[in-house]
């Protein structure tokens, strides 16, 4: 169980970021993406091998209209 | 009051040369394709974009748009009121984006949206030490602006008047002051609301201008776009030929020199 | 306040239609030459010339080099401080210039060179009666100008500030008043200085903007004329955009709706 | 004798206005040019015809800068 | 620009000596008590009136409560938009008031209410060869002022802003050029909004100041009669106290001479 | 905007009433003859000091003169450019008069001799920490003034405008929205040039107001301090009174009701 | 007939000013009172005398609060 | 020596605060004045004590108009 973008979602520890960006129909070479856990960046570069914990805070942010 | 210092036509920030002193906002536009076609009449050739959390539904084109638009991205920080989830967004925007640049925005206050200092302070000394061109969204305060020129950022940005409230420059006296006290470019940032403020702030010194919802919440944001561009223009031009200067009295015009006399009826 | 009522971007007084909103006025230049390169800069297509006694000494070229430019003469009634002594000077115009078209200006105070309302209303009411196309220079009262309208003047032609004076528009609000008030052209005379003011011309629903001093006396009066040029342009465009609403407090660019949380450290 | 211009000049009463303008070496078809005598037009086609008075007040005006 | 002329604290108007520089408008109160307690709290000692239909159900007794205050009445032409009406309405003022003094108005627009020029001069001359004082309402033109003063009015009251707009003093220039145009008393008529404009009116040179619906329609008309009062005096002794000049950056108010020097961490 | 919060007419400050919401600084006299002269018309219970070195020819009797009015010491920090100086300046004030009151300035620029924002909460924090009653001169800035109010300064004390330069309030919408920002008392600090300044600023909320060189260096600084006296009491009175709103057109103050017909000529 | 006020009246032509004030509970020397009749002041000295017309225009006023 | 309000000041190093103020002719129980000391505030309560080294930096500040 992971807290995805704020919301509960059902993702067992140790899965890594690739797989929970995958369930956002996200590919890892996706543009303009980037994932933050526990409130530290986790680089494009580690996202295949980057293992979350239990109750890890993944946020996935892309670019949005603003500013 | 001051003058613009370049001569040159063309405005440099850390080191990237843009032909345009219009930098616009992506925010509050009807649809992307008003969007693209505002940007394409103001000529700008960078523009803000936003970090927000991915909509599974709606995955937007934005980039892509923007890609073909053939314009820079500046990142910002909107939203953000530390210091540290600031620096953070940043980060995230450098790994989103592959860009240095980001538009820093430490908000104090949800009614006025203006900055907070301190934490503005803090947050552009750790994005300098992290190598990022900083461009700080800040108060007309002439003491912070210099304060931020003195870190290190790449420009500054103060505000006109509160984001979105289309007020134009409230204090005129303190961008003239900015204007004297940083070396770096000055942009105007908020409150821009129609084409004379923007021709304005020109005139009182700045390098460049940013307008998002005066062109975005227009309702025709394509003529405001434009309208835009011709008025940095003006105001750029008219900052560099050395007005004349403001009198209470009248000066003729027209000279009385060589003025028939009719006599009296 | 108001926009601007016509939405063809070319402006027609008294039938004649003109592509450039920027009349300028041609005293004060350095030289003719100056002169003739920044009418072509404004883009101008009216120009405004005097009166004056022939000067056997120095004949100049004025009215070649201005044929030369291909503008039009809008010859004015400058000096006048009586309807008899401007009616006079508008007829020998006439003469001189083969144009019916006259710019009015009957002065009644030369600290400010302000119009004398009275002497004004007499004579435009004899000028119209005889032909003319009156363009009068007047006051930022709506009821005047209305008055003006009401007699059969083309167009009128408020002041903003005192003649090269350079304090821009001192009364925004009756500049506004008097685009509601008349349905002839309004045309900002007088008190311009710099681009932001013809810009917030523009936007008061100003149908054109008249420039001399501001132009001729700049320090760089061919720079000065293409930021006019622009400025008219850029206030034109933001005129017709529809503007967005000014507000007291912010209203956010950038949408709050999917901000990350990153926690509290 | 007349005042021209606002100075004495010395033209015999009885002279036209074409006569005057040549003294200013301004020719019946010239550009730019009006002429007013005793307050009132005297149009170009009288400039030939028009006989001034003794003491006539001939103002001769051009164009100027101005405005 | 210019300080007050007179250096005596009292003000005379076609020979009448007034303590009170507050002329008070008796229009808008919620009731006649409050009238009477707002016109006591002002220390007015001039309120104007106006002349209507009388009412045989509602016979007010508005005359014994100003007689009661010990005031004395100005009566005004308010709804007049021709010299005719005017001068008509300012003879039957006199058959019922028993008083030469007459506030002149004539208006041009309904929107605005602000005074018809040509109309106003006619009213004013004729009622000035009729033996009345004559005090127009007109508008911020200081050659209309000059030409009223000159026709013989006691004294002119020019516009701020539009009557009960309560917008204040939108052209200040043009107040301060009314002072230096006439030697009779200037009263700014209509406009006011709050205090700061009156203190305002008092420093550009004006001898008193007329507020009607600023006192009458605030939510306690009391209070803002006594802030009224406060705001003429203090604008007067500004006025007459010389300020100092206006200037872009600071003047130190404490010296630097003596600074300590504490020596560097 | 805002009206002023309190209903009684005395203000606290840390638990200190005081009846004249005016304060003065006492730099610029002409004499310190005048200086208690000015004092005494102003009605100002709280006066500013700043400290400097003892100079052995001209000790002066400035305590003396000021214990005799009956004032109390507001010792400031001028001249200090870092926490530390005015830190150590704020300590040898409380030694020197036995008041833990401070008027703390840090100042960020020559020019403009605006507060350092950082260096300046700095100096709040350790002087709130040492149990003094800080009121520091900041900005217009509302988010740093409620930082400020946050630390636990007594009071606020905004510019209006460089100290010195008498060109008032440049930003009104910044003071009032620092009056919404805080729950301390607003003072109206550097700026003021003439008494309508005054007044607006009470009018905005400022709860008081100080004048330093805008008595003190007037022409007439006894006849100023009266002016200044009743503007402080004018705005007052006009903040709590309700003021009627601003409209872009007229509200006729007299009705049309039973206007008489006289019929057309 | 007379018009009072703007509106029709039931008084006889022949009447005089003076019984129209009556009309109104007004007296003769009522304060704050003035009357025009066809657009022309009747001062008050002749309130008694002045006799009406038939279809005159009869305009009553007194002090309101204004301006 | 010590550097007193800024200048060189003949005072042998051990001297009092109080010896200082002497010299200025400044009563220990003077109103309104205040001392510093190597940029240390050295309250009045210490001046008869407070002895000086060598090259102390001495301000003796008081109060004067201003702000």
């Amino acid at each position: 169980m992971i807290v995805l973008n704020g919301e509960d979602a059902d993702v067992p520890a140790g899965e890594t970021v690739a797989t929970v960006l995958a369930r956002l129909d996200l590919s890892p070479d996706a543009r303009g993406v980037a994932v933050a856990v526990d409130g530290e960046v986790v680089p494009r570069a580690q996202w295949g091998s980057f293992a979350l914990v239990e109750r890890a805070r993944v946020e996935v942010l892309t670019a949005m209209q603003g500013g | 009051m001051a003058v613009a210092r370049e001569t040159g036509e063309e405005l440099t920030i850390a080191g990237r040369t843009l032909r345009s002193r219009l930098l616009l906002g992506t925010g509050g536009f009807p649809s992307l394709a008003v969007m693209a076609e505002a940007i394409a009449a103001s000529g700008s050739e960078l523009v803000t974009v936003a970090l927000r959390r991915v909509d599974p539904q709606a995955r937007g084109s934005l980039i892509d748009v923007l890609a073909e638009a053939g314009v820079e991205l500046l990142p910002n920080t909107a939203g953000c009121f530390t210091a540290r989830d600031a620096v953070l967004t940043a980060r995230l925007a450098r790994e989103a984006f592959q860009t240095d640049w980001i538009k820093l925005e430490v908000i104090g206050d949800e009614a006025t949206l203006m900055p907070d200092a301190p934490e503005l302070l803090r947050a552009a000394e750790e994005l300098v030490a992290d190598g990022f061109v900083v461009l700080p969204y800040t108060t007309d305060d002439p003491v912070l602006a210099r304060r931020l020129a003195d870190l290190g950022c790449a420009a500054v940005m103060p505000l006109g008047s509160p984001i979105g409230s289309g007020m134009g420059i409230r204090n005129p006296y303190n961008l003239a002051l900015i204007r004297e006290a940083v070396a770096v470019p000055v942009v105007l940032d908020a409150g821009v609301g129609t084409a004379s403020d923007v021709a304005l702030a020109m005139e009182l010194g700045c390098d460049a201008v940013m307008a998002a919802s005066a062109i975005s919440r227009a309702q025709d944001p394509v003529r405001m776009a434009r309208a835009m561009r011709a008025a940095v223009e003006a105001g750029r031009l008219a900052a560099g030929a050395g007005r004349i200067p403001r009198r209470t009295y009248a000066t003729a015009s027209t000279p009385e020199e060589g003025l028939a006399d009719f006599g009296v009826d």
